[in-house]
């Protein structure tokens, strides 16, 4: 989707804060982070699908904040999933305590859930075919406006670029954040030449390279 | 450790929203508050940039592994035991005299979690994903990065399950240092691309 | 600039209401908008600078609402114009009434700003060059991303089109805005398919026409 | 009229910071808050789609003034008395059986003030201005408009001064009616392109 959080190359946000150095402000901002991956298997979800579900909060609430949209997330999905009904939302909101329900899930254990964070989920996926691009080859980036979940920014769609690197098939986000299967897909390190993104005024040698699946190319003419 | 830190302050509306979500949540059985805990200790004391700093100074010093990261940097960076979630698929890019790397991710803030810890809020912020990719030598200016016309920036923009690990340059007048004396000059903005080593002996 | 007012073309603002028909919601809606035009003449903007002022609001600010960003706007332009201090500020962002001071300006009376509401302010300058495309002719949006106002919109740059109108010279927004004069130039009704500007999954006769100045545009390859 | 209004809400914040803008506005000089009633008025009370529909009748029932307006659409529409700001230069846009206008401003919310009045807040959402540029065809659907196939859809994107005035298609069976009668029957949104005229008759 092209969505407030396609935000490579706009304007208007500002300076960086490089002081602004610590992964979070604030105690619950942690708490959010450590929740979410404490609950994923319980939220019928998945790293994809999670990224649709920032990119899907209304503008206005993804802007709030990095943990905030977190939070947002999270209460989200837990409604989406059964845990929490309207009203318990609204309590949550509010802040007051919930009443009490029976537990019905067993959650991740401690040692499980570190397990996954220190072992990960790699994505690279043995597919039976050969990648369509060779390393080397010039490609252009299709001009894709899907309204689902898509790793193309809007940024690049439409230009030219060229084949630096071939990394393995790995699941492809725009059909796994739908639910619709892992299918994983051919992906590559294009570069784009900054002038080729920005115009004739950027610096000439400069470039920005992304790793691109291959149904988001195209041969160059 | 939580009570500590809740009871500097009375508690702002997110904080007894987040409270009161966790509470549900652990009621339901839908998580293990010690699996929170856990978790947040994982990432608060022990995967960090000291981690990514060892892979630099074993590059710097040891020729067969540079080739390695370069070759293949998801195992060279498994040898070394610093695989993990968000650092599954790892590239390493090297800046020289003449290349700068300088790694983002537009779309949501993507982050070699493995090698670095969890992202600094700036990574994150609204500002470094919007203007990195179209002015990156404006934004490396604001980190106290004025790079000379001749040396050629190159952005990363993490939008798959590659994530990127910059090798910063040596610094100069390091010599006679060991590996694990190198390592502690590696700062985690570099490992990033936003900040360049000084010199040994210089200030800073 | 790349702004969050550059909208053409996103997700995630859900659907349209057309019940929502009025053109204010509350009276200090109508308030607002009318005390834009009847300050406009001291206020040291013009049609442009004010959109620009607009478009430059923190995207939050922006998103907050059409008559919002007006109001935020006009006590941006009073603060600027020295009208108010950020103490009176903060006393009008509280609501309460702020001492009074001397008038030291002469406001357009009634009879001059109905006047210039029914009757207008023109854009149209003849200027002595021939328009460079014809009518006809292939063109194609430059890839231009100014950090100051233009009125390109980013759904077109790079983009192939046509021309299917001369509309005449008109004071050009991107220098109007920055204060740097009218510098007219001539004005193009450029037509692109939709499937150009959105892929091949666009209805075929589908198009979408904008009003491009001449520095927009480029004859197309 | 203003204080019979707000009597009847307790001021919300914004009203309360309107009214203090206001009052060190006048203080200062800077309006006259008699020009701000009367900018109202006009437009509240005498610029409005009325003066659209004025000329959409004519058009429908004088070929010369049609061609006039397709020829030079501010001459035109000035002949009728209706320029005015926002309407300075205007391009009118006539639906035909294969052809369907629709008008917008994605960047801001430009709209022919001098003939249609104040836009609608649905014209100024953030939903339309993104959208219609881009799935015209499922914006128009959401305000009971379902355009076959075979119509060509143009939508006009107001990026410079030009304002479009959309000359919806005549309703059938309004042959008998006389030129304020058929006025009667044009909508401010069928001048906008988000409305279809119905048939005389029809139940609508």
């Amino acid at each position: 989707m092209n969505g407030i959080h396609d935000m490579g190359g706009m304007h208007g946000f500002g300076a960086v804060d490089p002081t602004d150095s610590e992964p979070w402000h604030d105690h619950w901002e942690s708490r959010v982070f450590a929740l979410t991956l404490a609950a994923s298997r319980h939220l019928r979800s998945n790293l994809d699908r999670g990224r649709f579900q920032l990119e899907t909060l209304p503008p206005d609430a993804y802007l709030r904040g990095y943990f905030e949209r977190w939070f947002a997330r999270l209460i989200d999905q837990a409604e989406d999933a059964g845990f929490i009904d309207a009203a318990s939302r609204a309590a949550i909101d509010h802040g007051t305590p919930v009443p009490a329900r029976t537990k019905d899930r067993e959650p991740l254990p401690a040692e499980a859930l570190v397990h996954v964070a220190a072992t990960g989920r790699p994505t690279a996926r043995d597919i039976g075919t050969a990648p369509v691009f060779a390393v080397g080859e010039a490609v252009r980036a299709r001009n894709l406006h899907p309204a689902g979940h898509t790793r193309l920014p809007g940024y690049v769609r439409g230009k030219a670029g060229e084949v630096i690197g071939y990394r393995g098939a790995h699941v492809f986000p725009d059909s796994h954040a739908a639910l619709e299967g892992e299918d994983p897909r051919h992906l590559y390190a294009v570069r784009f030449s900054a002038a080729a993104l920005w115009g004739n005024a950027a610096p000439p040698g400069d470039s920005v390279t992304l790793d691109l699946f291959e149904p988001y190319l195209e041969a160059a003419a | 450790m939580n009570d500590d830190h809740q009871h500097q302050h009375p508690p702002s509306p997110m904080a007894l929203r987040v409270k009161a979500l966790e509470t549900v949540l652990t009621e339901r059985g839908i998580v293990d508050p010690q699996a929170v805990d856990a978790v947040l200790d994982l990432y608060e004391h022990q995967v960090g940039p000291r981690n990514g700093a060892q892979v630099v100074a074993r590059a710097w010093t040891d020729p067969a592994y540079r080739a390695r990261l370069r070759e293949d940097a998801t195992a060279a960076i498994g040898e070394m035991g610093f695989l993990g979630m968000q650092g599954e698929h790892m590239v390493a890019v090297e800046n020289t005299p003449t290349v700068h790397n300088v790694v983002v991710c537009t779309l949501c803030s993507c982050y070699p979690w493995s090698v670095l810890g969890l992202p600094p809020a700036w990574y994150k912020s609204h500002a470094y994903r919007s203007r990195v990719v179209m002015e990156p030598r404006a934004v490396l200016r604001e980190f106290g990065v004025d790079l000379p016309e001749d040396v050629e920036v190159r952005v990363w923009d993490s939008t798959a399950e590659v994530r990127y690990l910059v090798v910063p340059q040596r610094p100069a007048g390091t010599d006679g240092l060991d590996e694990p004396a190198l390592a502690n000059l590696v700062t985690r903005d570099s490992m990033v691309g936003t900040a360049v080593l000084p010199d040994a002996g210089s200030a800073a």
